[in-house]
């Protein structure tokens, strides 16, 4: 049973750094109906602007709580104006390209932020600052759940909550919605289309930066390619739960994540993506559009 | 001249001066030493190394004056070690007409190119590449390294949990890599045959996860004293990180590709008590000082990894070359394997599969922030 | 109120409208009528600025809009029900309606204009509740010219109101189109195929002939011509 | 030309990449000795380049602003539709015959003026022209986004290594086999997922490349695991010893055959009554179904035709390395058979060859600027979508004039 409850938190801890990742990818695909390859590069940046900036923090002597909340800040700010400027230059001139246009050059933008970041950085390992430290009061339960998986998790929680409470009660989620299921006639009400892409690029590119702040300080090191893995993981995850639905998102994330702990736990490692890739396979054939995804009406 | 004569003979002209831009072939005045390897992307670390002790060798031999009266020229080609660049790479260097290669730097490049040098009869030492099918298969008589290989590394690890540690249960987890995998899969089969031991977990886990706590669940339930692990650092680290944050005590031995300062640096002070295999210390040796002050000198920080394997195989390569007084590859051959040659591990020479003699393994631990050998 | 001057609008290389003139003045109805194909949505996109034209100007109220991007036109007052209603399926009847006011802080105003609509159709305030795209395809054509309406447009654009419609619903949805610009003052821009029913309420008329317009008139003259008759009402 | 108010908007631009690259090109920090590096010499050239760029591009930009411009007022006459200068060579046959049969013979006697290196390379870039044309049929032609497309090129390459290994089949018995069985595996992906929607087939093509490559890693006793399988014999010529030169000479001619016979193919296929309805798919699909094309069966065909190209080139794949391992297979891979499709011109075979050309030989003669290679691909699959997305060269179809008018 102690095992089942490991490898449960395991998965759950797996699952919400997905989520926060997964999130921006169901939101762009939600809004514009392009898989966003370069996600994954914004939460790899996210997390090198956040180990650049907690060390120089540090280094000036800030006190850990300062250096926490201004990290993340930066690591937010800085990955949102990389997602808002991305859009800007290699999707938005391609608005109304053929669909493959915009995804070969998400592609393109992966590559490219992939190795910017490795000439103007290093193509190493870089050990990242422990941000989290560990609570007294986790001592007990340190054998199932770290300090850190729990700060993961109450944060991957609030976020979630405040973001549905942002698309569900304020303008701009109004105006997210509208546009994700008729842009054309979300412009016929007023609705200015292009700045609400670019806010759903900077919300999204925010969750990432902060996930790779989190997975860098709970996983200790990050490098260049960090971004491509997890990005293919939280993609497979929003496709899952059904991309462009939040909670399916969300629901997708939990679901991957504990089927690949569950699968390294009771079955082998050796076969973990085997089984993440298989459970995806299995559920869109069975249910299409994911598991929260509407299934579209084509119309005739 | 109409528009279809013109493009007619502009193609031929273009075609005129693409065959004038082959640069034409050097003479046969030199020397040339082909270095193979990673030089950029992500294993760049692991290949540049080797090009830098490729030039402070050559650049000591020119300095007085070459070898037999001609001069070391290098061909350095990056295969980034991928198999199927390495084979153009390979291509490339036998069509230039190397008369000897250092490299490849990774196992699976290395296996991809040798065939080709194998027909073209060209003398290749690695020193870097543990796969030990590339010398034991005995499918390249004309491949040579100075490196051990991963068996005698694997035997290694096993002999020091079981004799040197006690251990009764051994997890053995590796990184589904060429060279993890390889090391993991001799590590069992050591640990079968030892019958003082049993192996209570054999895994792969997936590099560049997100976590890997599932899995160290997985080795603290299987009630293991200690793992062995097959891999490179980044993946040790994270491991070791989340066993010591799960309170487990568990013994962790590692190889090669953990023995690297970064790897201390990256999982702090959860790295103490880690023992890891590596080549025996040779700081003592006065060729490995010459060389190692040299580079320092030279590019004002300290060499990387392989470095000193890379000086051996240059030193080899071109004393065999010297004492053959030829570049024919059967002489060369003969020198390698029976006169012994001054290298940073002392005097060594080749046995009948290619591998170095008197290169081995010995075992480190973590201390203090420091790898130092254990006794 | 509103004028179109020699406007010709692309679909890339395709010429869709050749140097349309057309004159809208303040309070009236007219129409635009014409066959499949001609033109007629694609003069409205031109308006609301989704596909801008090419060469030519369109005035609003004497100030040029041609080079505006969508949402300041609408900011501006011109609203349209675009062609197949385009319903947000996923929101509910009341969100739906309140998507047509997004431009509009006024909160009281607001309310007052929610209570107008659901008095012009009832329907609507039974089914607030339900997701837009659950309503019948007369439902949704209600809503969708709610919708407009809750901008407080000064011009309304209405795109083939009576498409895929009962006779009997299309009939109603005519009287309230003149009921509103009896009542709310609203200029009403109406394309339509049913020639004869557009042609019943507007003042005044267009006929729109691939790309090109034929005739205008009088909405009595052009129901009165030979070649509209033949064409378009099927006398 | 340029106004004031371009260099200002210029200098914001300047500003905002200055800010946005500032902690990524300016610091560097070592966290562990707690040294920071600052390069402010990055900022300038950060600064610079995005300075002299925009304005670079506004002035290419103003040009044509201009020009349509005076169109908008009725000043200039329309241009008459330029033909492109690519098109022109294609469809005029004064022009594109003589340039064929140059570019024929250049193919042909390739090997005599080059050198065994350089040989070796037009191998590596003419497979990825069959590649390209195979992905072609399934991505350009039938509209199917396939991102695991590697995946049928790994089932050909194992397929030779491990039915020589086990059962010493040579290379001619194997071709076609390799090829058959990737187009089975094509079938037999296809069958369940190919009703799925556009984006979620990509994802689900991407998880099968990714489920081959790890069953190759993993499963030690079927394929080796990651160690590969070495030793694999070239291609043979009536049992004649050969050296390497002249191996790889030949596996050129042999290559040479392949392209061509694929064009050919290829050619014949897409003009013809399966051709029309994969087109025809890719356009509308409920058109199509409406038209009585059974569409399962058309994507099926589709599918498991682009599988066999990849099949084949994977048998000649594994001869022409001698070795095979699993991270020849990775997922860039199927992105770089993609990118090579969508720059040469969804569909347009001229353009498919050129585009695999460009993309393979480029990398290997920029190899000094190696550490820049990947970068500059990336952006330019960028530029090239923003610019010209249709492609290096636009697809025509063939029309087909009817009486009237």
């Amino acid at each position: 049973m102690d095992y089942f409850v490991e490898l449960f938190f395991s998965g759950l801890t797996r699952g919400s750094i997905y989520a926060l990742i997964a999130l921006g990818y169901t939101m762009v695909y939600g809004i514009i109906g392009l898989i966003n390859f370069a996600h994954g590069e914004i939460y790899m940046i996210g997390a090198f602007t956040a180990l650049i900036v907690s060390t120089v923090l540090s280094i000036f002597g800030f006190p850990l709580p300062a250096i926490i909340i201004l990290t993340a800040l930066a690591a937010a700010i800085w990955a949102s104006a990389y997602g808002y400027t991305v859009e800007k230059l290699a999707y938005r001139p391609l608005r109304n390209a053929p669909r493959l246009s915009p995804l070969i050059s998400a592609i393109g933008m992966s590559m490219f932020l992939q190795n910017y970041v490795l000439l103007a950085q290093t193509p190493d390992f870089l050990p990242f600052p422990a941000l989290i430290p560990d609570f007294d009061f986790m001592e007990p339960y340190a054998g199932f759940i770290g300090s850190s998986d729990m700060v993961i998790l109450v944060t991957t929680t609030v976020i979630m909550i405040l973001l549905t409470l942002l698309i569900k009660f304020t303008r701009t989620g109004k105006a997210m919605r509208a546009t994700a299921q008729d842009r054309k006639m979300a412009m016929l009400v007023g609705i200015n289309v292009d700045h609400v892409i670019s806010v759903t690029f900077i919300i999204g590119s925010a969750l990432a930066a902060i996930g790779g702040m989190l997975i860098a300080s709970h996983i200790g090191q990050i490098n260049f390619y960090i971004g491509f893995i997890a990005g293919i993981k939280a993609f497979t995850a929003a496709v899952l739960g059904g991309i462009g639905s939040i909670p399916g998102a969300v629901l997708g994330s939990f679901i991957l994540g504990l089927t690949e702990s569950f699968a390294t736990g009771y079955v082998s490692s050796d076969y973990e993506d085997v089984f993440a890739f298989s459970l995806l396979v299995l559920i869109l054939i069975f249910r299409p559009s994911g598991l929260l995804g509407k299934a579209t009406i084509e119309k005739v | 001249m109409n528009l279809s004569a013109k493009l007619t003979v502009f193609f031929a002209a273009a075609i005129l001066a693409l065959t004038m831009a082959i640069p034409a072939m050097a003479g046969n005045d030199t020397i040339k030493i082909g270095v193979a390897g990673a030089h950029s992307g992500d294993l760049a670390s692991y290949g540049l190394p080797t090009v830098k002790a490729a030039e402070l060798v050559a650049a000591d031999i020119n300095a007085a004056g070459g070898i037999n009266g001609k001069k070391v020229e290098l061909l350095v080609e990056d295969d980034v070690c991928k198999p199927e660049v390495a084979t153009n790479t390979a291509t490339k260097l036998v069509s230039e007409g190397v008369n000897v290669v250092i490299g490849h730097i990774c196992s699976g490049a290395t296996k991809a190119a040798l065939p080709i040098y194998r027909d073209a009869n060209v003398i290749v030492m690695s020193p870097s590449a543990t796969n030990p099918a590339l010398t034991q298969s005995g499918d390249y008589p004309n491949f040579y390294r100075t490196i051990a290989s991963d068996d005698a590394q694997a035997r290694t690890e096993v002999d020091f949990a079981i004799n040197g540690l006690g251990a009764k249960k051994i997890a053995v987890i590796h990184d589904k890599g060429d060279y993890g995998k390889g090391l993991a899969e001799f590590a069992r089969k050591f640990i079968d045959e030892s019958g003082k031991a049993k192996v209570v977990l054999f895994e792969g886990i997936t590099p560049g996860a997100v976590d890997y706590s599932a899995i160290v669940q997985k080795i603290k339930r299987s009630g293991a004293d200690a793992v062995i692990f097959g891999g490179y650092h980044p993946e040790a680290s994270k491991i070791v990180t989340q066993m010591r944050k799960k309170r487990m005590k568990t013994v962790f031995i590692s190889d090669d590709g953990v023995k690297d300062d970064t790897f201390i640096k990256v999982a702090g002070k959860y790295a103490e008590g880690v023992y890891a295999t590596g080549p025996a210390d040779v700081t003592a040796n006065p060729v490995t000082r010459e060389y190692r002050e040299k580079y320092k000198k030279a590019y004002g920080d300290e060499p990387g990894a392989f470095f000193d394997n890379a000086v051996a195989a240059a030193l080899a390569l071109t004393n065999a070359i010297a004492k053959a007084g030829s570049t024919d590859p059967a002489a060369i051959a003969r020198v390698l394997h029976t006169e012994d040659v001054a290298t940073p591990f002392g005097m060594i020479h080749f046995d009948e599969h290619g591998d170095a003699t008197g290169v081995g393994f010995t075992m480190y631990v973590v201390k203090d922030g420091k790898y130092v050998q254990v006794r | 109120m509103l004028e179109l001057r020699k406007v010709s609008t692309y679909y890339g290389n395709i010429q869709a409208l050749h140097d349309i003139d057309l004159k809208v003045e303040e309070g009236e109805i007219i129409t635009l009528i014409g066959a499949n194909g001609a033109g007629k949505s694609t003069t409205l996109m031109s308006i609301s600025g989704i596909v801008p034209p090419k060469r030519g100007e369109i005035l609003f109220r004497g100030r040029p809009i041609h080079e505006l991007s969508a949402d300041r036109i609408v900011a501006l007052g011109i609203c349209q029900v675009p062609e197949g209603r385009h319903i947000f399926p996923d929101l509910t009847v009341a969100e739906n309606l309140d998507m047509g006011a997004f431009l509009r802080r006024d909160r009281r105003g607001i309310a007052r204009d929610l209570d107008y609509v659901y008095t012009l159709f009832p329907i609507l305030r039974k089914r607030r509740n339900q997701p837009g795209g659950n309503l019948s395809g007369g439902e949704q054509q209600m809503l969708a010219i709610s919708r407009a309406l809750m901008a407080r447009p000064r011009l309304l654009l209405l795109d083939e109101p009576s498409m895929g419609l009962a006779p009997l619903v299309t009939r109603q949805i005519f009287e309230i189109i003149r009921q509103i610009n009896r009542e709310q003052n609203t200029t009403i821009f109406l394309v339509e195929q049913n020639a004869n029913l557009a042609l019943k309420v507007a003042d005044r008329g267009y006929v729109l002939e691939t790309g090109r317009i034929t005739i205008h008139d009088r909405a009595g003259a052009l129901r009165a011509n030979r070649d509209v008759q033949k064409a378009y009402l099927g006398i | 030309m340029i106004s004031l108010k371009d260099i200002g908007k210029a200098c914001i631009i300047a500003l905002w990449f200055v800010a946005l690259t500032f902690p990524l090109m300016v610091i560097k920090v070592n966290p562990i000795d707690r040294i920071i590096i600052w390069r402010w010499h990055n900022m300038l050239w950060v600064g610079l380049g995005s300075f002299l760029c925009y304005l670079a591009g506004r002035a290419w930009l103003m040009r044509r602003e201009i020009r349509l411009r005076r169109i908008r007022q009725g000043l200039e006459a329309e241009l008459p539709q330029r033909t492109p200068l690519s098109r022109r060579i294609i469809q005029d046959p004064v022009i594109h015959r003589p340039l064929l049969a140059a570019g024929a013979l250049f193919f042909l006697i390739f090997p005599l003026l080059f050198s065994t290196y350089q040989t070796n390379i037009m191998i590596t870039a003419l497979m990825y022209v069959v590649l390209g044309l195979g992905l072609n049929i399934v991505v350009g032609v039938a509209g199917l986004l396939d991102l695991g497309y590697v995946a049928f090129y790994a089932v050909g390459a194992y397929a030779y290594a491990l039915l020589n290994l086990h059962f010493g089949l040579g290379f001619w018995t194997v071709l076609p086999i390799g090829g058959l069985l990737a187009a089975t595996f094509g079938i037999l992906l296809g069958f369940p997922v190919l009703r799925l929607r556009g984006d979620y087939l990509a994802i689900v093509t991407l998880g099968f490349g990714e489920i081959i490559r790890l069953i190759l890693e993993n499963w030690n006793e079927f394929s080796h695991g990651p160690s590969g399988i070495s030793n694999i014999p070239r291609p043979g010529f009536f049992g004649i010893q050969m050296s390497l030169d002249h191996s790889i000479t030949y596996l050129y001619y042999l290559m040479i055959a392949m392209v061509v016979f694929t064009i050919f193919v290829v050619n014949r296929l897409q003009n013809s009554r399966i051709g029309r309805a994969w087109f025809a798919l890719r356009e509308d699909e409920i058109a199509c179904q409406a038209m009585g094309i059974d569409k399962t069966r058309t994507k099926l065909t589709a599918f498991a035709l682009g599988a066999f190209w990849a099949g084949m080139v994977g048998v000649i794949f594994a001869a022409k390395t001698t070795f095979v391992n699993p991270a020849s297979f990775t997922f860039l891979e199927s992105a770089i058979i993609l990118c090579i499709v969508v720059l040469g011109g969804m569909g347009s075979i001229v353009g498919v060859i050129i585009a695999a050309l460009v993309l393979i030989l480029l990398p290997e003669y920029l190899r000094a600027f190696s550490e820049y290679r990947m970068l500059v691909f990336g952006a330019v699959l960028v530029i090239m979508m923003v610019f010209r997305p249709q492609g290096i060269i636009a697809n025509i179809r063939k029309t087909y004039r009817i009486g009237i008018d």
